[in-house]
C-alpha cells in the first residue's frame, strides 16, 4: 500500500528545549496509525510538527511525496490534512455553527453531506447548534473538534486523544466513525485508551522521551506483553 | 596663572558653543566687558510650535534691530540660548533651571503657553532675574501670580477683551459671547463682559463649549435664540467653530460676529467670516511706524518673502525692551537694578510705543480694530484697519 | 449520619436549556461517590453549582446543614469545598512549584500578609514539593505550567486541589488524557486519600473500571436529572444506564483488562 | 419642535461622523483586538492626503479616493512593520503604536509643515436647506449618507462572508485557525488595511466638516473612537453605529440643556454604560 | 538563589550611593533637576507597575491619583504656611484622599474585564479632569497657580535628596509588597483570576488593595512633582501623565520594579538628549520622530522591556535547563 505520510528522523526545538529527538514513522493510505507513549513523551509535539505548528529543526516530513517540513501551517492544512488538537481548539466565543463554518474549507454539497453525517453521529451538536463553543460540556467540545475535522475532505487526519472525556457509548460511536472514515482517509491517532487504540489501529509507533522506540503492526503489539509492560504500563 | 584661567574660560565657552545660536567670538567674551546672556523658552515642537517659532524669529530680529546689528549692548556681547518647553510645565521648569544655573542667563524670555510661563515665574524671582513674558496671555501672570521680576511685552487677556469690546460695544448693543470651556475662555469672557458693560452694552448670553467638540451647533443655536446684535468669540486652537457659524447662517440672521484675528495659518480657515469686525494684536500691514517697516522688510528678506506673523513683533519687542533696559543701566544685568529702570519704561516696538506699567509690569500697547476682507492675491481673509486702539484705550485693570 | 453535602431541588437553566434539573441528593461524610452520565448530562455544571462557580436558578446547596446560597465560590472553598477543573485551569506562566505553592498558601490562610518575603515561609514550599512528588511531577517543579504536556497539566491540577486540603474534594475527570501507565498511580493517590478516612470525595469519571474500583456509591445524571443513586452494583445493573451511557464497550473493556 | 429637530439632526450628523471614525477602529480594535493608538495618526494622514489630492485635482471625489489609497498603503506598512510582531500582546501594542503615532504625526509636519491647513466643503455640498426654522446643512446630510453606506457595506461583508468569524477565531487561537487551512496573517493584513482605509476616509470627510486640519487632530478623535467601540460592544458594527449616534445626540442635547456638564458628557456616558452593561451595548454576534 | 539575591542588592546599593554623592561631585543643576524628575516619575511608574505588571490590570486613569497628590500639596502649601510640616501633612492628606478615592473607584470598577475596565478608568479620570478644570476657585483651572515651596527646599539639592530617599523607600516597600505572599497572589490574579478565586482568594479584595497601594504611591509622586515645579495646573490630571507612566513601565519591563525606574530614566534622558540635539542639528528639529522610533525599536529588541529582556538573557546563559521562574522577582 502507498505511503501517504512519511516522517523521517525529525527533531523539534521549542524555545531552548529539544523536545523531539528523532521521530520516524509512516502512515499508509487507508490505515490507522497510532502513536503511543506516556505523558510528556512527545506525541502531541509530533502531530504539531507535522502540522507545521512547531516546525522541525531537522529531519523531513513527506506528505504525498512532497516535502512539507518547512511549509506554513495553512498550506499544509490546505494540502489535505485535518487536525484535531488535544486541547480541542474550540473558538469559545463562536457558536457551534460558526465553528463549523470557519472550519469548512469548501462549501459544496459534499461538505454539507459530510456535515450532516457528523451531526447525526453527534446529535448533541445539532441540539446546541447556536450555542457558544465555550459553553459546551467537555465531551461536547471534543465532539465539535472532531466534527470540524471530519467536515472537510481530508486525505489525512491527525487526531489527538479523541476518546478523552467522552462517555463510553460515545467512544464507541467515535470508533465507528473512524472506522468509517478509514475508507476514504488515512488516520494518525494519538490514543491513551489502549482498548480503543488496539481495536481500530492497524499499526503503532511507540514514542518515549521524544524518540521512536518501537513500531510495528498493532496485532503484534497486542501480544507483545513485554513492550506493553515496559512502555505502556499494562499487561 | 593668568593664561591658565584664560584657558579655562576658553574651554568652557567651547563647551557651550553648540548650544548658542548667536555665535560669539572667544576674544569678545574674555577681553571686553563680558556677555549678556538671554534664555528664550518657547514651544518649538508640538501644537504651539508655530507660535514658538514666531517668537524666536522676532526675538532674533529684535536684537539685531536694537543693537544696530552689532549684537552688543553697552560693550557687552549678547548671547541667546533657545530652549524648547515642549508645552509641558515640567520641561519648562527643567529648561529654565538649566538656563539659569548652567548658562547663567541674565534674562528669561517666554513662553508660548501660559501654563509653562506660570511654572517658570517663581524661578525668575528665586534667581532674581528679569523675565520678559512673551507671548503668554493669562491675566494671572501679571495678576495673582505676579512677582516683581516679571515684565510682559505680550498683551494680556484683559487687553484683548478691552480691545474686543472697544470694537463693537456701545450703549444698548446686545452681545452674546462664545468661548471654550476652560480658563482661557472664562478669563477672556469675564474681562470682555466688564469692558463691554462699561461701554454700555448688554451681555445677553454667555456660552461655553467643549474646545474639543466636533459639533458646536447646540451652543450656537442657543445664541441665535437669544437674538443678540453681536456674537463675540474668544477662541484659540485649531479646532474652531467658524465653519459651523457660517453653516448656521448666523450672519444672515443678523448676528454680527466679532473676534480677535489670529495668526495667518489660522486666518486661512476664517474664510466664512469675511466681513466680520473685531480686533487684532498684530498684522503686518496694520501698524504704521518705522520699526514695523524694518521688521517686515527684514523678515521678508530673511525668510524667503514670508511676512512676520502674530507673535513675531512680540518677540522683537521683548528683545528691544531688554536692550533698552541694558542701555539704561549701562550694561548692568542685575535684576533689582533693572526693575528700577524698567518700571514705567517706554520703548519703540513694531506696534508703536509700549510702556511697562509700574504697578504690574504689563506693557500697555496699541491694538487694532479691524475688519476681515478678501483681498486679491492673498489666500486668506485680511484684517484691514478700522482704527487704532491706543494704549490708553486698551489699558487693562490692575489685578496684582 | 448527617449528610455533609445535600442539595435541594437544585436547578440551573441556560437560556431555555435546563442543564441541571431539580436534583435532590445527599452524601454522608468520608464517602466516595462517583458521578457518571452522558456528555452534557450536567455533571460539570453540578460541580459548578456545588462550588459556587455558578448560582442556581432554583434550589440550594447545603454544606454541613448550612445553606450556601449566599456564599461565593471563594467562601465555599474556604469552608472546605475544593475542586479541580475538567478543562485544565492553571496559572500558565508560573512554575509548577508556584502553582502548587499558591494553593498551599490559601490552605495555610496566609492571605493578606504583606510584610514578609514569601520565601521565608519554608514549610509552604516543602509541602508543595511533597505534593508535586505525590502526583509524579517531581523533576518538573521549575517548569512553566504552560509548557507541560496535557497529562502533566492534569497532574498539576490534582496537586493543586490536594494542596487546598479541603474536607470535600470535587474531582472532575482527574485522569482524562493521562497515560495508561500513570492512571493507576493517580488512582492510588485517590485511594490513599480515601483511606485516611478524612475526606469526602465526589468524582466525575468516564473510566468505568476506575469507578467500580473506587466508589462507595454512584449517582447517574441524565439530561440534568438525577437518574439513579446507589451502590456500584445497583447502578451497573440499571438498564437505562447500560443503554444510554455504557453501550457495549464496557463489557469488553472489563473482559480484556 | 424645530429646535428638537435641529438638535437631533445635528446630533445625528456628529454621531455619523464619529461612527465613521470608529468604524476603522471597530475592525482593528474591536475585531482584531489590536490596541492601535496610531489610529488617530492614520486618520490625520487620511485628512492631509485627502485635502492635498483635493486641492491638487480640484475634485473632492479624487480627494476621497486619494485618502483611501493613502490609508490602504499606510495600513499595509503599519501592519507589516509595526503590528505583526505584537499581535496578542496588548502591552507591547500600546508602546509600539504610541511610538508610531509620534512618528506619523511628526512626519505630517515634515511633509506639509507645522501649520494648520484650511479645508473647504466642495461647492456642490456647501450650504444648507431651510424648512421653516429647521436647517439642514448639506454636508452633514452627505456625512449621514456616507455613514449609512459604509455601515451597510461592512455589515453586509461581515454577515455574508466568513471574514468576521475568521478574524475573531484568529484572535482566540491563531494556530488553530491556521490548522484549519486559513492564512490568518494575510486575513489580518487585509482587515487591518481596510480599517486604516476607513480611518483615512473619516479623516478626509472630517476635514471640510471642521474646516481645518492639523497634525495633532488624530489623538483626540482616536480616544473618542475608542470610547465608541467599547460602549458599542467590541467588534460590532451595529454597536458602533448605535454608540456613535448616542454620543452624538447626547453631546447635542447636553450642550443645549445642561451646558455645565457638556465637557463631561462622553465620559459620563461611557461610565454609565459600562457600569450597567459591562460588556458594551451590543456584542459581535450576528 | 540567595547569592544572586545579594549580588542584586549590592548592585542597587552601589547605584544609590553613586546617586547620593552625585550632587557633591557635579554642580550641574540641570542634572540634579533631571534626576529629580526621573526619581519622581520612577515612583509614579513603579506604582503603575503594581497594577499593570503585578496585577495585570491596565488603567488609563492613573493620572487622577497623581493629580490628587499634586493638587493637595499645592493647595495646602499655598493656603497654609509653606513649611516642611505642612508639606508632610499635605503628602499624608493627598495619600488619604487617593486611598479613599481609589478604594471606592476600585470597588465600582474592578469587577469589569480588561478593556472595559481600562476605558472606565479613562472615563473616571476624565471626570476628575473636568472637575479640576471647573473648580477654579481652588485649582485656577488650566492656567494653574504657583506657590512657595518650604524654605528647606530652596536649595534644589535638598529636594533632590528628599526625592531620592522617597524613591529608595518606595522601592524597598514595594519590593517587600510584591514579594510577600500577598504580592504572589496578585501575580496569580494576573495569570488567571478565576482560578485564583477558586483557590479561596477573594480576588476583588486583592485588586482593590493593589489599586489603593498604587493610588497612594502615585499621589506621593504627584505631591513631589508639584513641589518640584512649585506650580500646578490641570496637566497633572491629563492622559499624558498616565501614558508617561505606562510607557516608562513598559519600556523598562512590566512585572519588575527596577523596570519602571529604568524606563523613567530612559525616557526622560532620551527626550532631554534628543531635544538638545535639535538645537544643533537641523535634522533633529523633528526629534520627536526619533523619539517615536525609539519606542518602536524598544518593542522589537526588548519585547519584555529592557529589564525583563536582559534578565531573561542572563537566565538563559546561566542555565539551559531551567526556564525563567517568575517567582524570582527582584
Ligand atoms: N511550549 C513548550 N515549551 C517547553 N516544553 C514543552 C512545550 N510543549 C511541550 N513541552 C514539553 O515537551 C514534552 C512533550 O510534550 P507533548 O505535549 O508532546 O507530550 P505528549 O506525549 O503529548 O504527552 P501527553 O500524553 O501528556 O499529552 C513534555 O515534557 C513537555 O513538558
Ligand atoms: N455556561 C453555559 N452556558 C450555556 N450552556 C451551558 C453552560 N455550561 C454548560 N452548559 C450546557 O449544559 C449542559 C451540561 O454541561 P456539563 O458541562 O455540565 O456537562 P457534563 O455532564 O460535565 O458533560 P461532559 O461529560 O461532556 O463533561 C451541556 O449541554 C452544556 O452545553
Ligand atoms: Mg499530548
Ligand atoms: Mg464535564
Amino acid at each position: 500500500m502507498k505511503t501517504l505520510l512519511k516522517v523521517e528522523d525529525i527533531h523539534t526545538h521549542i524555545g531552548q528545549y529539544h523536545i523531539l529527538q528523532g521521530i520516524s514513522f509512516e502512515a499508509r493510505e487507508g490505515e490507522v496509525s497510532v502513536l503511543l507513549g506516556r505523558n510528556g513523551a512527545g506525541k502531541t509535539t509530533t502531530l504539531k510538527t507535522i502540522m507545521g505548528l512547531t516546525p522541525a529543526s531537522k529531519g523531513t516530513v513527506l506528505f504525498n511525496g512532497q516535502d512539507i517540513t518547512k511549509k506554513p501551517t495553512y498550506t499544509i492544512a490546505n494540502g489535505g490534512i485535518g487536525y484535531v488538537p488535544e486541547d480541542q481548539g474550540i473558538f469559545g466565543d463562536l457558536t457551534v455553527e460558526e465553528n463549523m463554518k470557519v472550519a469548512m474549507r469548501k462549501e459544496d454539497d459534499a461538505a454539507f453531506a459530510r456535515q450532516d453525517y457528523v451531526l447525526e453521529l453527534f446529535p448533541d451538536l445539532k441540539t446546541f447548534w447556536k450555542k457558544d463553543g465555550g459553553h459546551l460540556s467537555g465531551g461536547q467540545k471534543q465532539m465539535l473538534a472532531m466534527a470540524r475535522a471530519f467536515v472537510n475532505d481530508s486525505k489525512l487526519l491527525l487526531i489527538d486523544e479523541p476518546s478523552k472525556g467522552l462517555a463510553p457509548i460515545v467512544v464507541e460511536k467515535v470508533m465507528e466513525a473512524i472506522t468509517e472514515m478509514k475508507k476514504s482517509t488515512t488516520i494518525v491517532l494519538v490514543e491513551q485508551n489502549f482498548i480503543m487504540a488496539s481495536r481500530i489501529g492497524d499499526r503503532y509507533t511507540l514514542i518515549d522521551d521524544g524518540e521512536t522506540v518501537h513500531a510495528g503492526e498493532m496485532a503484534e503489539l497486542i501480544h507483545n506483553e513485554e513492550v506493553k509492560r515496559k512502555y505502556l504500563g499494562i499487561g | 596663572a593668568c593664561s591658565k584661567s584664560d584657558e579655562g574660560e576658553a574651554s568652557s565657552t567651547e563647551k557651550e558653543k553648540p548650544s548658542e545660536t548667536t555665535p560669539v567670538s572667544e576674544e569678545a567674551t574674555s577681553e571686553e566687558g563680558g556677555t549678556i546672556k538671554i534664555g528664550v523658552l518657547a514651544s518649538l515642537t508640538g501644537a504651539l510650535e508655530s507660535y514658538g517659532k514666531q517668537t524666536k524669529q522676532g526675538f532674533e530680529l529684535g536684537l539685531e534691530y536694537a543693537t544696530g546689528g552689532t549684537m552688543e549692548v553697552a560693550g557687552k556681547k549678547i548671547v541667546v540660548v533657545y530652549e524648547d518647553t515642549e508645552t509641558k510645565p515640567e520641561v519648562a521648569v527643567q529648561k529654565a533651571t538649566k538656563l539659569l544655573e548652567e548658562d547663567e542667563v541674565d534674562f528669561l524670555v517666554g513662553s508660548s503657553s501660559s501654563g509653562d510661563t506660570l511654572a517658570v515665574l517663581p524661578l525668575a524671582e528665586e534667581y532674581e532675574k528679569i523675565m520678559i513674558v512673551e507671548p503668554a496671555v493669562a491675566d494671572s501672570i501679571t495678576g495673582s501670580e505676579f512677582n516683581p521680576f516679571i515684565f510682559r511685552t505680550a498683551r494680556n487677556s484683559s487687553q484683548d477683551a478691552v480691545a474686543g469690546a472697544a470694537a463693537i460695544a456701545g450703549p444698548g448693543v446686545k452681545i452674546a459671547t462664545f468661548a471654550p470651556d476652560y480658563s482661557f475662555g472664562w478669563d477672556g469672557v469675564a474681562a470682555f463682559k466688564k469692558a463691554a458693560e462699561d461701554l454700555g452694552a448688554e451681555i445677553v448670553i454667555e456660552e461655553f463649549a467643549d474646545p474639543a467638540a466636533t459639533d458646536f451647533t447646540s451652543n450656537l443655536q442657543k445664541i441665535i435664540e437669544a437674538k443678540p446684535d453681536y456674537m463675540f468669540v474668544v477662541w484659540a486652537g485649531a479646532n474652531s467653530p467658524w465653519n459651523q457659524i457660517a453653516d448656521l447662517k448666523m450672519q444672515e440672521k443678523g448676528i454680527k460676529i466679532s473676534t480677535g484675528a489670529p495668526d495667518i495659518p489660522a486666518l486661512s480657515i476664517m474664510e466664512p467670516l469675511v466681513g466680520m469686525e473685531g480686533f487684532s494684536v498684530y498684522y503686518h500691514t496694520l501698524p504704521n511706524n518705522e520699526v514695523n517697516d524694518w521688521l517686515v522688510k527684514e523678515h521678508k528678506a530673511r525668510y524667503n518673502g514670508e511676512v512676520p506673523d502674530l507673535f513675531t513683533p512680540g518677540g522683537m519687542s521683548a528683545a528691544i525692551a531688554i536692550v533698552e533696559a541694558l542701555n539704561k543701566t549701562n550694561g548692568n544685568a542685575d535684576g533689582n537694578e533693572l526693575i528700577k529702570v524698567m518700571e514705567g519704561m517706554s520703548f519703540e516696538t513694531p506696534k508703536g510705543k509700549m510702556t511697562f506699567r509700574a504697578e504690574d509690569h504689563q506693557a500697555l500697547q496699541t491694538l487694532y480694530s479691524i475688519k476681515l476682507e478678501k483681498q486679491d492675491g492673498v489666500s486668506y481673509p485680511v484684517p484691514v484697519l478700522i482704527r487704532e486702539l491706543s494704549a490708553e484705550e486698551t489699558e487693562p485693570p490692575i489685578k496684582n | 449520619m448527617e449528610p455533609i453535602i445535600r442539595t435541594e431541588n437544585l436547578t440551573i437553566r441556560f437560556g431555555g436549556h435546563t442543564a441541571v434539573s431539580h436534583v435532590n441528593f445527599e452524601m454522608p461524610p468520608r464517602h466516595l461517590k462517583s458521578i457518571i452520565g452522558p456528555n452534557g448530562a450536567g455533571k460539570t455544571t453540578f460541580f459548578n453549582l456545588l462550588s459556587g462557580e455558578l448560582k442556581p436558578t432554583e434550589g440550594d446547596v447545603f454544606f454541613k446543614g448550612e445553606s450556601m446560597a449566599s456564599l461565593s465560590a471563594v467562601a465555599r472553598t474556604r469552608k472546605g469545598l475544593g475542586r479541580s477543573f475538567q478543562i485544565t485551569n492553571v496559572f500558565p506562566n508560573l512554575t509548577v512549584l508556584e502553582n502548587v505553592r499558591l494553593a498551599v498558601q490559601s490552605k495555610e490562610k496566609i492571605r493578606y500578609q504583606m510584610a514578609r518575603h514569601f520565601l521565608h515561609y519554608k514549610q509552604m514550599i516543602e509541602e508543595a514539593e511533597k505534593l508535586i512528588a505525590l502526583v509524579l511531577l517531581d523533576g518538573k517543579e521549575h517548569a512553566i505550567a504552560s509548557q507541560l504536556s496535557h497529562g502533566e497539566k492534569r497532574k498539576l491540577e490534582i496537586a493543586m486541589l490536594l494542596a487546598l486540603d479541603t474536607e470535600v474534594l470535587l474531582l472532575d475527570e482527574p485522569t482524562a488524557g493521562m497515560s495508561l501507565e500513570e492512571v493507576p498511580a493517580i488512582l492510588d493517590v485517590i485511594r490513599k486519600i480515601k483511606q485516611t478516612g478524612e475526606k469526602t470525595i465526589l468524582l466525575i469519571e468516564h473510566k468505568m473500571d476506575m469507578i467500580l474500583d473506587l466508589s462507595d456509591s454512584i449517582m447517574v445524571l441524565f439530561n440534568g436529572k438525577l437518574l439513579a443513586d446507589g451502590s456500584p452494583q445497583e447502578i451497573m445493573d440499571n438498564e437505562t444506564v447500560q443503554n444510554a451511557y455504557l453501550g457495549g464497550l464496557y463489557d469488553e473493556n472489563l473482559a480484556e483488562s | 419642535m424645530e429646535l428638537l429637530i435641529n438638535l437631533t439632526v445635528n446630533g445625528l450628523a456628529t454621531g455619523m461622523l464619529i461612527f465613521l471614525l470608529a468604524s476603522g477602529l471597530t475592525l482593528i480594535f474591536g475585531l482584531m483586538s489590536v490596541l492601535n493608538f496610531a489610529h488617530g495618526g492614520l486618520f490625520a494622514w487620511g485628512a492631509y492626503a485627502g485635502v492635498w489630492f483635493y486641492t491638487l485635482s480640484g475634485s473632492f471625489l479624487i480627494g476621497i479616493l486619494g485618502a483611501i489609497l493613502t490609508g490602504i498603503i499606510l495600513g499595509f506598512i503599519t501592519e507589516k512593520l509595526i503590528i505583526t510582531p505584537v499581535y496578542g500582546n496588548h502591552v507591547q501594542q500600546i508602546l509600539i503604536t504610541l511610538g508610531f503615532m509620534l512618528v506619523l504625526t511628526e512626519l505630517l509636519k515634515v511633509v506639509w509643515g507645522p501649520n494648520q491647513i484650511a479645508a473647504r466643503v466642495p461647492s456642490y455640498l456647501a450650504g444648507s436647506w431651510e424648512f421653516g426654522d429647521v436647517l439642514i446643512i448639506k454636508y452633514r446630510l452627505f456625512i449621514i449618507i456616507v455613514g449609512f453606506v459604509v455601515f451597510g457595506v461592512f455589515q453586509y461583508i461581515l454577515q455574508r462572508t466568513k471574514i468576521g468569524l475568521i478574524v475573531r477565531a484568529g484572535v482566540m487561537d491563531k494556530d488553530m485557525v491556521q490548522a484549519l487551512g486559513i492564512n490568518i496573517k494575510r486575513v489580518f493584513l487585509y482587515v487591518f488595511m481596510a480599517g486604516s482605509a476607513l480611518a483615512a476616509l473619516s479623516g478626509v470627510l472630517m476635514a471640510p466638516y471642521s474646516g481645518v486640519i492639523y497634525a495633532e487632530m488624530g489623538f483626540e478623535f482616536a480616544i473618542l473612537a475608542f470610547i465608541v467601540v467599547v460602549i458599542g460592544g467590541m467588534g460590532s458594527f451595529p454597536g458602533s453605529l448605535f454608540a456613535a449616534i448616542l454620543v452624538g445626540l447626547a453631546g447635542s442635547y447636553m450642550a443645549y440643556y445642561v451646558p455645565a456638564l457638556s465637557l463631561a458628557v462622553n465620559m459620563l456616558l461611557m461610565a454609565i454604560v459600562l457600569i450597567f452593561r459591562p460588556q458594551g451595548l451590543f456584542t459581535a454576534k450576528g | 538563589m540567595k547569592n544572586k539575591f545579594q549580588w542584586n542588592n549590592l548592585f542597587l546599593a552601589v547605584i544609590v550611593v553613586v546617586l547620593a554623592v552625585f550632587p557633591f561631585v557635579s554642580d550641574s543643576r540641570t542634572w540634579t533637576i533631571l534626576l529629580t524628575q526621573i526619581f519622581i516619575f520612577s515612583i509614579l511608574a513603579m506604582s503603575y507597575d503594581i497594577l499593570l505588571g503585578y496585577t495585570g490590570i491596565v488603567s488609563f486613569g492613573h493620572a487622577m491619583f497623581f493629580g490628587m497628590g499634586a493638587y493637595t500639596t499645592a493647595v495646602m502649601l499655598k493656603r497654609m504656611e509653606p513649611t516642611i510640616g505642612v508639606f508632610i501633612l499635605s503628602i499624608v492628606c493627598g495619600m488619604l484622599l487617593a486611598a479613599l478615592v481609589s478604594f471606592f473607584i476600585g470597588l465600582l470598577t474592578l469587577r469589569l474585564k480588561s478593556h472595559f475596565f481600562a476605558m472606565l478608568t479613562l472615563a473616571v479620570s476624565g471626570l476628575f479632569l473636568v472637575l479640576a478644570e471647573k473648580w477654579r476657585t481652588v485649582t485656577h483651572g488650566n492656567d494653574g497657580f504657583t506657590f512657595k515651596a518650604p524654605e528647606f527646599f530652596k536649595d534644589r539639592m535638598m529636594f533632590y535628596f528628599v526625592t531620592l530617599i522617597c524613591l529608595v523607600l518606595v522601592y524597598l516597600l514595594l519590593r517587600r509588597f510584591v514579594n510577600s505572599p500577598f504580592g504572589r497572589v496578585l501575580v496569580a490574579v494576573r495569570e488567571n483570576e478565576q482560578r485564583t478565586r477558586s483557590l479561596g482568594f477573594n480576588t476583588l479584595h486583592y485588586k482593590v488593595i493593589a489599586s489603593v497601594v498604587a493610588g497612594v504611591i502615585a499621589s506621593l509622586s504627584g505631591s513631589l512633582y508639584a513641589v518640584s515645579l512649585r506650580f500646578v495646573n490641570t496637566s497633572v490630571m491629563t492622559m499624558d501623565i498616565t501614558l508617561d507612566a505606562l510607557l516608562m513601565t513598559i519600556i523598562g519591563g512590566v512585572g519588575t520594579l527596577i523596570g519602571p525606574i529604568v524606563g523613567a530614566g530612559v525616557i526622560e534622558l532620551t527626550q532631554h538628549y534628543l531635544s538638545g540635539l535639535a538645537k544643533d542639528y537641523p535634522i533633529f528639529e523633528r526629534w520627536i520622530i526619533f523619539f517615536g522610533i525609539i519606542y518602536i525599536l524598544a518593542v522589537i529588541f526588548f519585547p519584555r522591556g529592557i529589564v525583563g529582556t536582559v534578565r531573561e538573557k542572563l537566565w538563559k546563559r546561566k542555565t539551559k535547563t531551567r526556564p525563567l521562574g517568575k517567582e524570582e522577582v527582584s
